[in-house]
């Protein structure tokens, strides 16, 4: 069951969007919501697709049942997706459908809004007209609208009444169009896009300043850190450039508190000098890189996974890093808590890839544990730390205990940019240096250690297996399982941990002899070539996307079975 | 000595540079102020300026080129109990670092920030800096400097900076003073101090410092555009002193969350954060 | 028409923008100074101003936020004989740009540099800019901007700017005759165009700018004080008008290799120059 | 033959070096001039090794015969390489030697300097000295003074005295110590450092822009360029830092002239937005990427090779660029030429990449031919192209014809940093997205034919191979010189090309069954790694090193010796 909102930039698909998708979790169903929106704040063609069902689906669907068309042009562009029993909602005081079209369902969104108090509320019209269609009351969304509006004194009311216009206009022509199966008895789960779950993980794992700049699409988790600011514990401040954002960071960091950036890969590129910074000072940092096509500004508000080469090796000389992903809402929640408690565990930068696709899509999920975090500072005990006290002391795991400036009278804690002596002193001696390269680079044992494998779904014994990272999970889950419900063996393999890359998993099934397909959002097969130069493993086919739009399960699924 | 406690017994600076001076007016402020020396964070950036948490005994963070100041911005976030205080060259400051400069101002951090005016870049052998005199050769500049030299006074002015001074490393007990007034001013403080580089700045040695900087007499440093006036001063008389001070609010003070306790200091538990799921249910 | 033969159909800004009337008057401004319109060269970062450059059927360089400055500086001496215009958002110029900002005025190439101010981050959906008036609140100021805002005049005054102008896009006889003046002056020429942002900024509208703007009368352009006071006026007064206007000598004027035809031109055969090693033997 | 002159900075190391290595040169000796020095302007410890020989020697050896200890602690410092017939002229004025040493040659030199016309020629006097030593009488060396001081009055008489007073005092002492083997009969040869030579390839290439921030080891080059610049077609300007610099290098490159900027990690780190945007505009770019030891600001003015990885992976996104790298000064004159003509038949940007070892090592070479130099600009013929222009057209190639903006009325050329279509204006729709990314990785297939495969140098049929890339080339030839002359059958496999990898040789090479080794100043393996991805072929051994100090010939044989 798919709706499909359309309309100009500022139209408001967003919010329609957002009521139905909260609106129909509490009934008790699963939603997918994803974004495809333009560069612009006007104008052009965006749309929001919502898919609905008993549990929460993976990921995005073609067929289109209900499209609410908020102009004519979203009529045009999408009508070849829409079901032949597919209903169309839109105002006919803008436009008429043309002369065969028999799917219309004309709703006067906006003269319905006026008559509930304003035009502005044309988007809740159609959130009735479109519960109507799928045969649902308003109880719920006008519940949701009261406390929406609980601060706004009289919008409540006016909604509701907008709500309900909507929904009897749309009843009287089409009464139950849609017939959704009953609702699952789920209980309370939440309906969460991706920035703000990686704001909560944030906020949840205790980070204390966000430096950032405005980057489409890392934005959303500022937003939501900002608007938090006034009751948390929390600095957001937004930085001059990226290279403020990061060197800021780092310095709130070493003086002792959690500290993160985010920004997408242009912003991304302006820090990795601060990256490498990290590296040497051996200062904790989380960056959350939200990728988009590139190079240069490319595509600002699409999807793409072409930076995970630049994230593994960008930043100049050699030190450790991690690089994790995140793969959906009920996995990235604890992954980002995990690169808070590496990047503190091993005094490292730690990068967490996102990318426009993960970030723009909202979903129905359970509640969330918040008992799973972790808060592990690993700072020393300034009464067992050996004094004088040493910032870089040499140490067999290359870990060196951490005191904060400030904390121990009489004690100095110096980080340094050059390469140093223990005691953070700048040295020129080879032989400190050798020893000071040995030590960073020893961390990279334990950290991987601490790598999680990857994901393994589907049949146990596949004759096809798709690997892939980050934010394809959905639609790759969903295409095994396609390929599965069309007797196919076929199975995924998924990775979150991406660096140091964990490779039993994937040394041991593909030596199964299935045929390998890595799936990814690039045009080079980034993660096909790490898996090479890390196993020697060669993924028969690479299947690739790199125009800005998420992969859907069908199109993988019909690339896989091209090879089988 | 306290001070004398400070000074590491080595450094790589050139036999009399100027940066001596002002390692000792340094060491000579803080002690005065009567500061918790380990409260005390150095942050440089890379240059021979910015080798000073290196010679004095004293918690650092010894950044990139460029970048000394947002990492002091963050660490005083992070800890408002820290003094944090930025020593950089020149061409940290105004030239490679030049927008950190002119935002940090606006951000108005409770930070004092003291940078070392060679007025050339030192450590990597006599390039001109932002503030190199017209017509100066050097190796790069080969047909002299053609750029009007940047005012650090003048700059900073523009952007509201509250605090603004200028003095010399030759005149230590002056440096001394200007260098307690930055760290006791509530919000960001600039010394811009000339130092002479006997390496690679000709121009601008010791004597030719010597007898043109004059200490500033009868001026309000409450008053903008006094300030102005004598921050366009440079030539045959160079006047040294506050040009201006007047605290507003600091970066620090529009944040509730660093009213009380500094962050670093409060315990945390995830598990406490369970309602920020409740608005998505 | 000149000018409509420069304008193309289509736009992605938000009707009624303040960007439109920029646009006009460019166009206007290019015609009647009977410039040849395949020299012109329009340098932009990112942002909705700097989608200029696809709006105007002129040759461009649209390069990355924040970087419209240095492109428009290399290009000018890789061929003086384009005119060379940049156009860029106060986002771009005074925020991510702002060191750029710093040192192309004092280097001072001949282009001119048209900022179209909307004092808010507009393709970002409206996150304080450097010139976000105190109180704003937005998505990441949640709690109202606090930083003062950034003054570009008073800022390029004390960096010794030769052309400093402010107009705005609801005056487009006045910006007009700006640009006009801005192309045509000797150097680098900054115009600071109050831009209405309708989508995103509630409180610096059309008709808060109409309200407020006024032209500046009687006003020696060459005296930089008075040009100073002038640009610390912004409140219920906001001049218009040339602020400032004394040319020195160009950035261009400075190199042998600028004096004559422009590099792009010159012919070059490696050969001709075996005798460069002969310092080596 | 090994002439070591050390002491503090500042104290002139440089002018002696530069002196002998000249003279030397000229007398028909080939020399080799490496230096090690601290980040510091006087004090510390510096040396200058000259090795000399009738050929040109590869690189440096460990024992001196001649030690020029311009303070005490030079003797301290290198006596231990110093040998048995080895001797050490120091000034008896500043310190004595301590007892048992009975190798001294003291001689006066500021003493006699001062006599001379002024403490300042003290290296002269210096210089003198080590001619008596060698045997050689002063006549070259006074020329070479004549010329050197041509511009200031009376120096060159002054300095010639000094020269005979030193020459005189030595000899006295030592007469002729060490016996040169006569000189060969070379004819006219140059004696030039890495910086030098690259500047000059740079000038000879037509490049006409040159934005740049100082950074160590890669300031030489715009010292050259800078100090030409008065008389040549040339600008030199230093940018307020590294990213105004590479994007206004890209603006005077789009305008239509040669450009370039010059860099070390640091800096190279700051340009990688910008480095993605030559790729995405199709602007033609050299940047000199010069290596120092990382991460941060590392060891300023020691030697590494730790930016291989960044350098083929730095920027976000994807698009095609090459990598080349300077081997030795015979070989990168021309290579660095190369790179400015594929930057432009390309239209991508192109790195070079030196080091610090590369940057101020100076050798004794055969003069340099010009006519080998290509300067082809790949630019469309403004009558002979389509109307309207599309500075993206579409090919097969991928290269678009480029047009200049400026050269043809009623043309637009418009370059552009979104995803664009063939005029250059935004897009956003996934067909043209598509269409361009192929475009732009199509240039990758022209680009690999392009690639010189690696020079191949010793044994025809080895048992062992040892692999380098770069500035190690001298090192790692003389390695294999001396495990032949061993009798072990060992070869050089060494890469210039560095991107796209050539592989031929290396598989055909290795299919041999020789033990490889992968030789590298790193401490990770990046040329180890990349062979491995490219080909599948591992070295069975790396030797690494990473303390900032250039390779000998011997360590690395040695090391190979561990393992056959
Ligand atoms: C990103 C980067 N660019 C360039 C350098 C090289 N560098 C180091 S110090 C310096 C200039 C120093 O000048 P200044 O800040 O005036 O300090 P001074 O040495 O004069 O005290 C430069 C260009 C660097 N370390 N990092
Ligand atoms: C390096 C980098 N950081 C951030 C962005 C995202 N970004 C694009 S435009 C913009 C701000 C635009 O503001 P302004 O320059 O004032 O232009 P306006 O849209 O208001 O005209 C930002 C932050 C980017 N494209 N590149
Ligand atoms: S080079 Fe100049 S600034 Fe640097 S230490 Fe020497 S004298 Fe001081
Ligand atoms: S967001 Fe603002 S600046 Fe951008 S186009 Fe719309 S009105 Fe104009
Ligand atoms: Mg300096
Ligand atoms: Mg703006």
């Amino acid at each position: 069951m798919n709706i499909l909102i359309g309309g100009a930039a500022g139209q408001g698909m967003d919010t329609i969007g957002h009521l139905l998708g909260r609106t129909l979790s509490r009934e008790g169903y699963g939603v997918l919501l994803t974004k495809d929106y333009m560069s612009r704040v006007r104008g052009g063609h965006n749309f929001t697709r919502l898919r609905v069902d008993t549990e929460t689906p993976w990921s995005a669907t073609f067929t289109t049942h209900i499209l609410v068309a908020l102009n004519e042009e979203t009529y045009h562009l999408h009508r070849g997706t829409l079901a032949e029993s597919g209903r169309i909602i839109h105002d006919p005081g803008f436009f008429a459908l043309p002369a065969p079209e028999t799917r219309g369902v004309p709703v006067s969104l906006q003269a319905l809004a006026k008559e509930a108090g304003g035009a502005i509320m044309s988007n809740t019209v159609a959130c009735g007209a479109v519960l109507a269609l799928l045969g649902l009351d308003t109880t719920t969304m006008q519940e949701l609208l009261k406390e929406e509006f609980a601060a706004k004194e009289g919008m409540a009311e006016k909604n509701t009444a907008a709500l309900q216009a909507g929904h009897a206009a749309a009843a009287a022509l089409c009464g139950r169009c849609f017939l959704l199966p009953p609702a699952n008895k789920n209980g309370r789960r939440l309906f969460i896009d991706g920035n703000s779950l990686l704001g909560m993980a944030v906020l949840a794992s205790g980070v204390r300043f966000l430096s950032a700049y405005p980057m489409t699409p890392a934005t959303g988790i500022m937003n939501y850190l900002a608007a938090r600011q006034a009751s948390h514990h929390l600095v957001v401040e937004q930085a001059e450039d990226e290279i403020a954002a990061i060197n800021m960071a780092l310095g709130a960091s070493f003086a002792g508190v959690r500290a993160m950036t985010s920004t997408s890969g242009g912003g991304f590129a302006l820090m990795v000098e601060g990256l490498s910074l990290a590296g040497m000072t051996e200062t904790p940092l989380v960056i959350v890189l939200a990728m988009r096509p590139g190079p240069a500004t490319g595509l600002p508000t699409r999807t793409e996974q072409g930076d995970l080469d630049f994230a593994l090796y960008g930043g100049h000389g050699e030190f450790p890093r991690a690089v994790l992903a995140a793969t959906h809402p009920g996995d990235a929640f604890y992954r980002l808590n995990k690169a808070f408690n590496l990047a503190d565990k091993y005094q490292i930068p730690v990068l967490f890839l996102s990318d426009q696709h993960f970030a723009d899509t909202a979903r129905t999920i359970p509640p969330l544990d918040f008992s799973r975090l972790a808060y592990h500072r690993h700072l020393a005990d300034p009464d067992n730390t050996e004094k004088p006290y040493r910032r870089y002391r040499l140490t067999a795991s290359g870990i060196s205990p951490r005191l904060l400036p400030g904390a121990v009278p009489g004690e100095v804690v110096l980080a340094d940019s050059d390469e140093h002596d223990e005691d953070g002193h700048i040295i020129e001696d080879a032989a400190t240096r050798r020893l000071m390269v040995e030590k960073r680079l020893r961390k990279s044992a334990g950290l991987a250690a601490e790598m999680e494998e990857p994901e393994i779904y589907g049949d146990s014994a596949p004759e096809s297996v798709l690997v892939g990272f980050g934010s394809t999970y959905g639609a790759l889950r969903e295409a095994v399982d396609i390929l599965r419900r069309d007797g196919h063996k076929a199975a995924l393999l998924h990775f979150a941990d991406l660096w140091p890359l964990p490779v039993a998993t994937v040394r041991r099934v593909l030596a199964g002899g299935a045929k390998s397909f890595c799936v990814e959002q690039n045009a080079t097969a980034q993660l096909a070539r790490l898996l090479f130069r890390q196993t020697g493993l060669k993924a028969d086919h690479n299947i690739l996307k790199y125009d800005g739009r998420p992969f859907l399960a069908e199109e993988i699924a019909a690339e896989v079975n091209k090879h089988v | 000595m306290c001070k004398n406690a400070l000074l590491t017994a080595e450094t790589a600076w050139c036999p009399g540079c100027g940066n001596f001076g002002i390692r000792e007016a340094l060491a000579e402020a803080v002690c005065e102020l009567g500061l918790p020396l380990h409260r005390i964070l150095l942050c440089s950036g890379i240059g021979q300026a910015a080798k000073l948490p290196h010679y004095l005994r004293l918690s650092g963070f010894n950044g990139l080129h460029g970048r000394a100041l947002p990492p002091a911005v963050g660490a005083k976030a992070a800890n408002t109990a820290l003094v944090v205080i930025v020593a950089s060259g020149d061409g940290d400051t105004y030239g490679e670092g030049g927008n950190h400069f002119l935002h940090t101002i606006r951000r108005n951090p409770d930070i004092a920030h003291f940078v070392h005016n060679n007025q050339v870049y030192g450590l990597t052998k006599g390039q001109a800096s932002p503030t190199s005199e017209p017509g100066m050769v050097t190796g790069v500049q080969t047909m002299g400097v053609t750029l009007p030299p940047f005012n650090p006074l003048l700059v900073a002015l523009s952007l509201g900076a509250g605090f603004v001074a200028r003095s010399f490393s030759g005149e230590q007990e002056h440096l001394k003073e200007m260098m307690k007034a930055a760290i006791s001013f509530p919000g960001y403080a600039l010394v811009d101090i000339l130092q002479p580089c006997v390496s690679f700045n000709k121009i601008n040695t010791f004597s030719w410092y010597r007898k043109r900087v004059k200490k500033i007499q009868n001026h309000d440093p409450t008053d903008w555009r006094a300030a102005a006036d004598l921050a366009r001063r440079w030539g045959e008389e160079i006047p040294i002193g506050i040009f201006y001070s007047a605290p507003r609010p600091t970066f620090e003070s529009h944040f509730p969350a660093l009213r009380g306790t500094p962050l670093v200091e409060l315990p945390f538990d995830p598990s406490s954060l369970s309602h920020l799921q409740d608005e998505f249910f």
